[in-house]
C-alpha cells in the first residue's frame, strides 16, 4: 500500500477479475523482465525524504540578496509575496496544456495577457506564451529569421550572452546556418564597420543585445540604419531595462527576446526561468511556440484558445516552425502576476534603482582606481579590470558572504582579470560599501 | 474581465524599500530613452489577488479531478515535492555561485542523474534539456555528433512511425535530418517488413516509443534494436510512456542507444499549464562524450562542473537545465524508492486495462487485447451513426466535471480518445469514468444535438477557434 | 459527497518512519483497550488533496470579492501576513520553552502590546482573549474584579444599548451581571435621558461601542463617559468598529476605561471561516493589576512573563492567546504605520458613506446622514409592496457573484442589511454592488417569485434551515 | 497611495462629491480629533518588513521536533505537508463564520465532517464546530453542566492540567459555581474515596483526565461507577491517545472535551490550537457554540448549515448558552485534513510509536535509578523525579539542542525537582539516547 497509489488488495483483485487475468503478471506477457529490481533504496515517508534533503539543501549557500553582485542573465529582484502565494495555486500548477479550452480559461487568459505585457514592453505585435529561456529563445529566433528570408548567415553582436551564442550555434549548425560575430568597439556598443563589412547578400538577421552581456546599451536605431530591408533584425532584452529604454520595437526589430526570470521569478539555480518571444504581426506564421488568442463561445462571451496550431509540431509533425511541446507556462504566469502588482511605475522605479545602485558601485571602483573596461552607457551590468588573483578574492569575498562581481574569465577567456558587476534594486549603499572595502 | 480593463491610472500594488542610493542622470542618447510607460495594470494588491484567484477557478486540474489524458501522465503530484522545491537553499542561489558553495545542488543533480541511468539501464546522462521535445532535438543532436565523428556523413534519415508524437520527426527536422515515416501493421506495432524496406545505411536513427502511442509494448524491440544496429542506426527512446515499465524493463535492456524521459510525466512533476517541465537524455557508453555541456562531474572531495568537452554538441540552452523541477523529481524517486516505482509501473498498466475493458463495453478499443499504461478507443461507429463526434464527447465530459483524454491522436485511428489514468487514480474514479461515457453515448443516441452543443456547465461554452485563427487577436486591445 | 464516502477500507494516505524502538505492550486494563478504531476515512493522499480542492472551490471569500458583511471587517488579509506567520521560528515553538530560547515571541508581543495600546489610547494590555466574545468576558471579569477589590459589591448590572451585538450581553451575563438593555434614542444613538434612568450605584458598567452598531459616532461620548464615572461605573468599549477612527481619536481618550480589539478585522488577520481570531483587552492605569495571567514583562536585558499578580483575574485560558494571530496584526501594523492606519480609517468612513448614498438611491437607510464605517439600510417598504424581504435580496445578490451583507442586525431595524465596504475596496467595486443592487430591487418589483426562489447560481439552492434544527442531523450516518 | 488601499486621488474626489461634501475632513463632524498622528513609525514596504521580522524571529531558538520532550498540552507531531497546502487555501483562510450556507458549503462541509471524526474519537453523538483551546472548553463544560442539572459545585481531580483549572474557576466563580479538587492516588489516579466523600447533592459534575495531566490513564469504568445518576461526567481527553484508548461514551461520559492540537496542528507558541467539545444528543440544546447540521435545498440535494442557533449569542443574546461567537475553525479544518490522510491505522500507528517511546525513556530512567513519581499505566507522559537543580539542567540542555522534560515546579509548585517527561512519534531511540546521556 503506498499513500499515492489507492488500490487496496481487494481492488486489485477485483479489477484482475474484470479484465479477465489471474495476475498483475500476465498484463506483461509481451514484456521482457529485464530486472528483478533496481539497484534503489526502498521508498520513504515524507519525514525521512525532507530531512534527508533539507541537510543535502543545507550544502548549499545563500547569500543575503543585498549582497549578490552577479548577474549574467539571472537576477535578484525584490518579488511581492503574492507572486509565490498565487503562482503556487494548484489549480494552476496542476493543470496541463490548455488542450480543452472551455475548461482551462484561466491559463488561457493568464496567458493571453502576459503576452499582452510582453508586447507593451518590447513595443511589438505579437507574443508567444514562451520558451524554455532566452538562448533557446534566441537560437529560435535565428531559424525564424531563416524562415523569413530564406538566407543563412547571422550576424550577431560578439557581446550578446556567451551562452546564448554557444546555444544558437548548436541549434543552427545542423540547419547549416552559420552564425557570425560582430566585434564591440571600445565603448562595448557593436562595431558599425566590422558589421556592415560583413552584410552581404545571404545575411538572413542581426542580432544586438539591448543591454548586451556587459550591459552597454546598444543604440538600436544607429544599427537599423544600415540593416539592409530584408535583414531581420532580433534584438536580445531584458524585461526590467525596457522600463527605461524606448522599445525595440519603435526602432523597426523585427523579432525581440530575451530571459524573462528578472519578472517575478527566483533564481532556482538558473532554471526554471522563461524566455520570452515577440515578433511582428507579419511574421506570425513563421513564429515558433504557442500562442493564446481571444474569441467568443457560441453564446458570444468573451474567451481564449490556442490560435494558429498549424504551426506546431502535433499539427505540422515535421514541417513545423518549431519542435516546441512543453514550454514554461507557469513561469509565464508569475511574469504576468509580477508585472500587475508592480505596475507601469513600480517596474520603472525597479529600474531606475537597480541603474542607481550600478552607477553608484561604478563610480566608486573608478575612484579608486579600477578601469571599466567600456565606456559606453550601461544600465545595471558593467565590466571592470578587477586585478590580479581576482578568483580568488571572488572566492574570499563568498566566504563572507558576499556574491561578489562574477568573473569573466571562464565564459570569456579573453578576459583576464575582468569581473562583470551587477546590482539591482536589492542592492543597498549599505551592501555596496561592505562590497567596496573588498576592492 | 482582463487585468487591464480593472485597472486604473494611479493605483498601486507595490511598494519598493528606500536603496538610499542617489539618482544618477541616464546617460543615454535621448532617442534611447522610453517617452511612455508600457502599460501594465495599475491595480492594487487585493485587485490581483482576486483577479487571479478567480481565473484559477476557471481551469481544469489534477487536483481537482480525473484528468486521463492520454501520453501526458497526468498523475498526482506530491505537494511535498512542492515544499522541497521552495526551499530557499534551491530556490535562492545563483548559477554562477563558486562550487564550494552550491554542494547540495551538484550532489543532487549528480545523484538524480545516477538514479535515471539505474531506471533507464542507460551509462549517462544530462539533465539540462527543458522538455521532452527538448530532449529529443538533445538525442538528434548526439546522433548527428555521433555519426559525424565516425565520419559517416550519409546518414541523412531518421525513421519516425505514423503513430509517434508530433514532436518526435519536428525534432528530427530541427537536427537538420528527413523524416521517414514508418507505417504501423495491422497489430498497431511497428511492421518489421516495412521497417526493413526503409532501413539502410543512410539511416541515423529510428526514433520509438515503447509502450508506443497506442499503448502496446513492442514485443519485437530486440528485433528491432538489432535491425538498427547492423545497419549502423542508433535506436531512440521516447520516454513519454516510461511510466508503463517501471520496475520492469529498462530501455538500455532493450538495446537503446539513446533515451530521454519527461521528468514531469513519469517523475510527477506537475505540468503547470504546459511547462516547465524537463528533458533528461541518457545514452550508452559511447555517446556519453557528446552529451551537452556542461557536465556535473564527481571527484573525491566535491561536485563540479565540467564545460571542457570537445566532442559535445555543446550548450543546449543556458545554465543546467530546469534545477527546480530535478528537485522534485528527485524528491519523487526518494519517496518511491525500488519498491514504489515498480508499484506504480503495475498499477499504471492495471488501471490502463481495467479501464479498457470498461470502455470497450461502450466504445470500440482500436487494438483490443493487454494494453499497457494507456489505450485507444474510437467512437467512428457512433460518429456514422449519429453524427456526434469524439470531439463532441470530449465537450459533453467536461460538463460532467471530467476532462477529456486525448482527442484524434495517434493520428493512426480515427474519431479516437487515447485515454491514459495513471497509478494514482482509484478503482471508484475508473468506474466513475466509465458510467459517465455510458451516459453520454446513450445520450448520444437519443438526442445527438445535445452532445454536439455540448459544454454546458463550464465557464465558457463551446469556443470558436476556427476564426480565432482566421482573424487572430494576439492581445488585449486597450481601445476597447 | 463526504469524505467517509469516498473512503475505502485499507486505502492509506499517509506512512510514518521507524523511530527503532520495540513495542511495548500497552499494561491498561482490558476494558480501557480501544475494540474498534474509529471510523475515520480511509483514503490516499490525492483523495485528501481533491476532496478538500473541491470543498474550497464552495466558499466564497475576501480573496474571490466583494464582502460587505457589516460589523465583521472583511477587508483584504496581506499574504505577507500569511507567509510571516509560517516562519517556524513562530511556528514551531512550545509554549514552555525557557524564556531565553523565546525572546523573538516575547517580544513581539511586548512590543503588539504597547502599538496596541497607543493606537487605543490605553495604558497596559493583554493580548491572551482569544477572540471579541473572550475579550468582552475578559473585559467583564476584569470589572468584576476591580468593583469587588473596591469593596464595591452592589454592583450587579451592566447597561448594553440595544444596539450593540449579541455576544455584549452575553458575555456580561456570563460574568455574573445582570444585562440592562438600553433603548436607543430616535437618532439611534445612546438617549443620555434613558440612560440616566437606569444608571445607578448598581451599574457596573457600560458596554458601547463607538461608532455604533448602526454606523454612527456617539456624538455625546465624554458625556456618557463622564456620567457613568460620576456613578462610579465602567465604560467598555467593544472594538468591532475600530477601523472608523484609525488615526483620529482613541477610546481611551474618550473615557473608556476598558476596550476590547479584534485583530481580526481592525488588524487584518483572516477570519478563517469563523476563526481563530484574537480579542486583545486594553485597561487604563487604574485596572491593569487585574489582567490576566501571565504578562510579558520587559527587564532590562530580556523579556519574561510574570504569573504572579495576586489581583489578577487569573487565567482565561492556555498559555499566552492567539500567537500566530498576533504574529500576523504585527506584521499588518508595522506594514500600516502610523500614516498607513489613518489612512485606513479615512478611506472605511469615506466607502462607506459613498456606498451609502449610492445606496440611499435604492432603498432607505435607517439613519441618514453622515456614518462612519458601516450603514444600515432597510428594505421594509420593498417588502411590504411586494413579499420580498431582505433574505431575499441577500440570496439573490449571491446569485451575482457577491457575499450579501449582514442581515436582520441591529435587531431595532427591520428588513435590513449592514453594510461595511471597508477600506480595501475600490469605487469599482462600490459602483458595481449598487448598480447589482439596483437591478435586483427592479427585478423583485417585476418578478418578486424570482428573488424569493434564489439563489440559483450557488453550489446549492436555498437550504432549509428549519427542519435542519427541528431534526437535527449532527454528523455522517455510516449506516446510510 | 498605499497598495492595500486602492482609491486614487481622483477617485475620492469624485467619491466626496457624490456624498456631497467637500473634504476627507467634514465625514469626521461628529468625531473629536484627539490626536494628530500615532507615536508609531511610518508604514514600510514589504521587504523592510519581512528583513525586520525576520531578524526577530531568529530570537527565538527552534528545536529539531525529535529532541522535543515538552508536552503539557501542545505536542510536537509528524504534520503531513497537504496538510499546510490544502488549509492555507485562501478561500477558507479569507471566508467568514457560513452566514449565506449557499456559497459557504466548503466551511459547512468540512466542519460537519470534522464533528463527525470527533464523534468517531470521542464516542459522543455531537460534538460542536470548535472552542478556543481545552481550557475554554473544560469551563465551558463545567457551566454547561450547570445548565443541566442546577446544582453548582464541580469536582475536579486535582490531575487536571494545571491552566485548564485555573481557567475553568476564572469562568466559574462569577457564576457562583464552586470547583472542589479531588486528591490523586500514589498511582497518580483520581482517589476515589476522596471522590466518593466529596460528591453530595449539589455535585453538578465531575471531571477527569484520560489521560490526565501526569499522562495517567483513569480508569473510567471504576469512576462511573461511583457517580449518582445525575452528576455530569465531563472527561477531559486527548485524541491520539483515543486511537488506543476506549472512547470516553463507552463508559457514559456525559460531556468529553480537551485540545486538539496535536491533530495537525503546529505547536504556535501555544495557539492557536483548538477545543473540541463533545456531547450527548440529549444535551445538545445546552451546548455552547456552533455547531453544523445536515439539510437539503429546495431541489432535495444534500447541504450543510449552522443549527440550533437559538442557543447562540446573536439571537439569544443574555440567554445564550454561551458568549462564544468566533471560534476555531480553521483549526477544525486541519484537524480534519490530518485525520483524513491519517486514517484510523494511522492515528493508532502514531499513539502506538508515541507509546513506545515514552515508555522507552521511562524504562531507561528507572533503570537509571530515577523514580518515576506515580506507578499508574500512562501514555505518553509521566512524571518523575529529575533531582536537585533540574531546572538548571534543563537550561543546559535548551542550549545544547535538546527541550528536556518540563520542571514541573512552577505549575506545580509541590511537585520540586520533578519534571514532566512526554514522546510523540517523532522521538526516535537515537533522540532519547541523546537525552539520557544528561541523566
Amino acid at each position: 500500500m503506498h499513500r499515492y497509489i489507492p488500490h487496496t488488495e481487494e481492488e486489485i483483485k477485483e479489477m484482475l477479475k474484470e479484465i479477465g487475468i489471474n495476475s498483475i503478471e500476465d498484463l506483461y506477457m509481451d514484456v521482457p523482465k529485464t530486472i528483478e529490481e533496481y539497484n534503489l533504496e526502498n521508498g520513504k515517508d515524507e519525514f525521512s525524504v525532507l530531512k534527508e534533503i533539507k541537510s543535502l539543501s543545507k550544502l548549499n549557500k545563500v547569500f543575503e540578496p543585498e549582497k549578490v553582485f552577479a548577474g549574467a542573465g539571472i537576477y535578484f529582484h525584490y518579488i511581492p509575496t503574492v507572486v509565490e502565494t498565487l503562482s503556487n495555486n494548484q489549480n494552476f500548477v496542476t493543470a496541463y496544456t490548455p488542450y480543452q479550452a472551455e475548461v482551462s480559461q484561466g491559463t488561457l487568459q493568464a496567458l493571453f495577457e502576459y503576452q499582452t505585457m510582453m508586447c507593451e514592453l518590447t513595443g511589438m505585435d505579437v507574443a508567444n506564451s514562451s520558451m524554455y529561456d532566452g538562448a533557446t529563445a534566441l537560437a529560435e529566433a535565428m531559424l525564424m529569421a531563416v524562415r523569413i528570408n530564406n538566407k543563412t548567415k547571422i550576424l550577431a553582436a560578439g557581446s550578446i550572452n556567451p551562452e546564448f551564442l554557444a546555444t544558437s550555434k548548436t541549434y543552427c549548425t545542423p540547419q547549416n546556418i552559420e552564425i557570425e560575430t560582430v566585434k564591440w568597439t571600445e565603448s562595448g556598443t557593436i562595431d558599425l564597420e566590422d558589421l556592415k563589412s560583413k552584410i552581404d547578400d545571404n545575411t538572413s538577421a542581426v542580432v544586438v543585445g539591448y543591454p548586451n552581456f556587459f550591459g552597454i546599451v546598444e543604440d538600436l536605431k544607429q544599427i537599423k540604419e544600415i540593416l539592409p530591408d530584408n535583414v531581420v533584425y532580433i534584438v536580445v532584452s531584458e524585461p526590467i531595462a525596457l522600463s527605461i529604454l524606448e522599445a525595440p520595437g519603435k526602432f523597426g526589430a523585427d523579432i525581440v527576446v530575451g530571459e524573462g526570470q528578472s519578472l517575478g521569478i527566483t533564481p532556482n539555480y538558473g532554471g526554471p526561468g522563461i524566455g520570452f518571444f515577440t515578433t511582428l504581426a507579419k511574421h506570425v506564421r513563421k513564429m515558433p511556440g504557442r500562442i493564446i488568442g481571444e474569441t467568443k463561445d457560441v453564446d458570444g462571451k468573451k474567451g481564449y484558445v490556442m490560435i494558429l496550431q498549424t504551426r506546431e509540431q502535433h499539427i505540422r509533425r515535421a514541417k513545423a516552425t518549431s519542435n516546441i511541446c512543453s514550454n514554461h507556462a507557469l513561469m509565464a504566469l508569475k511574469n504576468a502576476i509580477y508585472m500587475s502588482v508592480i505596475g507601469p511605475e513600480g517596474l520603472r522605479k525597479v529600474a531606475r534603482m537597480s541603474y542607481n545602485a550600478t552607477h553608484y558601485l561604478a563610480e566608486k571602483l573608478v575612484e579608486k582606481g579600477y578601469n571599466l573596461t567600456f565606456n559606453g552607457p550601461f544600465f545595471n551590468e558593467f565590466v571592470f579590470n578587477a586585478g590580479e588573483n581576482y578568483y580568488e578574492k571572488w572566492k574570499t569575498m563568498a566566504n563572507e558572504g558576499i556574491l561578489g562581481p562574477l568573473p569573466l574569465e571562464k565564459a570569456m577567456p579573453n578576459f583576464k582579470n575582468s569581473a562583470l558587476a551587477c546590482c539591482t534594486e536589492v542592492n543597498t549603499k549599505e551592501s555596496i560599501d561592505e562590497l567596496l572595502k573588498h576592492f | 474581465m482582463t487585468i487591464f480593463e480593472i485597472s486604473k491610472e494611479g493605483r498601486i500594488g507595490f511598494q519598493l524599500p528606500d536603496n538610499n542610493i542617489k539618482d544618477f542622470e541616464i546617460n543615454l542618447p535621448e532617442h534611447l530613452l522610453r517617452k511612455s510607460l508600457p502599460r501594465l495594470p495599475q491595480v492594487s494588491e487585493v485587485d490581483v489577488v482576486r483577479h487571479y484567484t478567480n481565473l484559477s477557478t476557471k481551469n481544469y486540474s489534477v487536483d481537482v479531478g480525473f484528468y486521463p489524458l492520454g501520453s501526458c501522465t497526468m498523475k498526482y503530484n506530491p505537494k511535498v515535492n512542492e515544499k522541497v522545491a521552495s526551499f530557499e537553499e534551491f530556490s535562492m542561489i545563483h548559477p554562477f555561485q563558486p562550487h564550494e558553495t552550491v554542494q547540495g545542488a551538484l550532489k543532487l543533480m549528480y545523484d538524480l542523474k545516477e538514479m535515471l541511468c539505474e531506471i533507464t539501464g542507460m551509462d549517462d546522462m544530462t539533465l539540462i534539456p527543458s522538455a521532452g521535445a527538448h530532449g529529443e532535438l538533445t538525442g538528434m543532436l548526439i546522433s548527428r555528433a555521433y555519426h559525424l565523428s565516425r565520419g559517416d556523413t550519409k546518414r541523412t534519415k531518421v525513421i519516425v512511425p505514423d503513430s509517434a508524437h508530433g514532436t518526435n520527426p519536428a525534432s528530427a527536422r530541427m537536427a537538420g535530418f528527413d523524416v521517414i515515416e514508418l507505417k504501423s501493421g495491422p497489430d498497431g506495432r511497428v511492421d518489421l517488413n516495412e521497417l526493413e524496406k526503409v532501413l539502410d545505411e543512410t539511416v541515423a536513427v529510428i526514433m520509438l516509443t515503447n509502450p508506443n502511442t497506442l499503448g502496446l509494448f513492442e514485443k519485437d524491440i530486440l528485433k528491432i534494436a538489432q535491425m538498427a544496429h547492423e545497419k549502423g542506426a542508433l535506436l531512440y527512446y521516447d520516454g513519454a510512456n516510461l511510466n508503463a515499465i517501471l520496475g520492469r524493463t529498462r530501455p538500455g535492456d532493450m538495446g537503446f542507444d539513446i533515451v530521454h524521459l519527461n521528468l514531469h510525466k513519469t517523475f510527477s512533476t506537475p505540468h503547470g499549464m504546459g511547462g516547465p517541465g524537463s528533458g533528461p537524455v541518457g545514452v550508452k557508453k559511447h555517446l556519453a562524450k557528446f552529451l551537452p555541456i556542461p557536465e556535473i562531474v564527481k571527484t573525491e572531495d566535491k561536485y563540479t562542473l565540467n564545460y571542457n568537452k570537445p566532442e559535445s554538441i555543446g550548450f543546449i540552452r543556458s545554465y543546467f537545465g530546469n534545477f527546480s523541477v530535478m528537485v522534485r523529481a528527485y524528491t519523487y524517486i526518494k519517496t518511491m524508492g525500488k519498491d514504489g516505482l515498480k508499484r506504480v509501473g503495475e498499477m499504471a498498466v492495471l488501471n490502463a486495462n481495467y479501464l479498457r475493458v470498461k470502455v470497450s463495453k461502450i466504445m470500440d478499443i482500436a487494438y483490443p487485447g493487454i494494453c499497457m499504461h494507456e489505450f485507444v478507443s474510437t467512437c467512428e461507429k457512433l460518429t456514422k451513426e449519429t453524427g456526434v463526434k469524439a470531439l463532441d464527447i470530449a465537450k459533453r465530459l467536461l460538463d460532467y466535471g471530467i476532462h477529456a483524454p486525448t482527442m484524434y491522436f495517434p493520428l493512426i485511428v480515427h474519431e479516437d480518445f487515447m485515454i491514459e489514468p495513471t497509478e494514482t487514480e482509484s478503482k471508484d474514479t475508473l468506474d466513475k469514468f466509465a458510467q459517465i461515457l455510458e451516459k453520454i453515448f446513450n445520450e448520444a443516441r437519443e438526442n445527438p444535438e445535445l452532445i454536439k452543443g455540448a459544454p454546458y456547465n463550464t465557464p465558457v461554452r463551446r469556443l470558436d477557434d476556427v476564426s480565432a485563427s482566421r482573424k487572430p487577436v494576439f492581445k488585449y486591445n486597450f481601445e476597447e
